[in-house]
């Protein structure tokens, strides 16, 4: 089921919640499908020191990040029986209460979608070069950390 | 040798250079001290090195005309 | 965080990809949430003894099961610190590839809003009295068994 | 005395009446197996009773007008 060409996994701004169910729609068609587990990322706006974080501003080492994408898939399609597999990380701005990252997996019965989808997250927070900088409204910032 | 540099995050506010000129150097440790040295803000902070696209874990020879990008911890999704 | 009254989660019918976008763009507001897990049940088209299901009929016994929803609810909101929790299930006919169920979880990190996702599917299956009659597309049927 | 049936799912097939009127059972013990009798099917499959919306793990007292419900093992989502 994996795909040898590497996927673009990069959209420019926020993930759109119409982008969200068009994508869920599409697999009307694909009848094997019992269960799809959906992941996501939404920007906080923290407040640090007295101030709010109004976004985030997205940056990637796109090309390594794509092949290491590419790697995760192979995996998981390798570990899960998957029907379909999903994944869109912002880049640039996205105002915080909008989306960023939007995972979407998909199979026969609930368990190999739920834990893939939870397993893709985690690597591709921990396994992606990509870099968040939060803006706050008075224009300062600062990089975001992953936990 | 000439490398090219690629820096990402916070790293790319302090080390904007995209050309590196480097004699002596042979492996990623050595360029690793070198460029602690050259932006002494590097020291402070965790990072990696990616040559070739190349994620480093252990040292690793570097030869001319390579590209390195200096990393700092990745904050994704 | 829990509402003490009772809340509905049944839908008459398929739940449509546009009521699933609607719910998440509700949330956009909601600027402490970081991560949404969502489930979401699609009704397959098995093939047994070479027929085939077009749809499945949900009945339920509707006040039983929103109070042991309910109670699920309260368990699951003092178990992981969540911001959002819905759950909407069909009743009636729905189509092989509609959507039958949806579980929506939001917290401001993604670990709560993962699990509870996972832990009220798992909960919603097993506990509440909800049947669905497999329809197959010569008139036949067969009761659904969950696994 | 009078109880309120309600039988779900493939249980709906074969029980089809709403009221029962019978004597000499006081509990749920008693009622399952009168059910059984009357319902050969019943005792082929697995099922549970609730009683008043309360689903019974072991036995319990049944009074007059107490609504009883049959149901097969569940199957939403």
């Amino acid at each position: 089921m994996s795909d040898k060409k590497i996927k673009n996994i990069f959209v420019n701004g926020a993930i759109s919640p119409s982008f969200i169910s068009e994508s869920i729609a599409k697999h009307s068609s694909k009848t094997e499908i019992g269960g799809h587990s959906i992941f996501l990322g939404q920007v906080r706006k923290d407040e640090i020191d007295g101030k709010s974080v109004s976004a985030i501003e997205y940056t990637a080492f796109e090309d390594l990040a794509l092949e290491k994408m590419h790697e995760i898939r192979e995996n998981i399609f390798e570990k899960y029986p998957l029907s379909c597999m999903h994944i869109y990380q912002s880049l640039g701005r996205v105002s915080a209460g909008e989306i960023c990252l939007f995972v979407f997996t998909s199979s026969a019965h609930r368990k190999p979608a739920i834990n893939a989808c939870e397993e893709v997250v985690e690597r591709l927070k921990a396994e992606l070069p990509i870099w968040g900088k939060e803006l706050f409204e008075d224009g300062s910032h600062q990089w975001k950390e992953n936990k | 040798m000439e490398i090219e540099l690629l820096s990402f995050g916070k790293i790319a506010e302090f080390i904007t250079i995209k050309k590196l000129s480097i004699d002596g150097i042979s492996d990623t440790d050595g360029l690793k001290k070198y460029l602690e040295d050259k932006f002494p803000q590097l020291s402070e902070i965790k990072y990696k090195l990616a040559v070739d696209k190349q994620i480093i874990q252990k040292n690793r020879i570097i030869t001319d005309q390579a590209t390195v990008a200096i990393m700092p911890p990745f904050s994704g999704g």
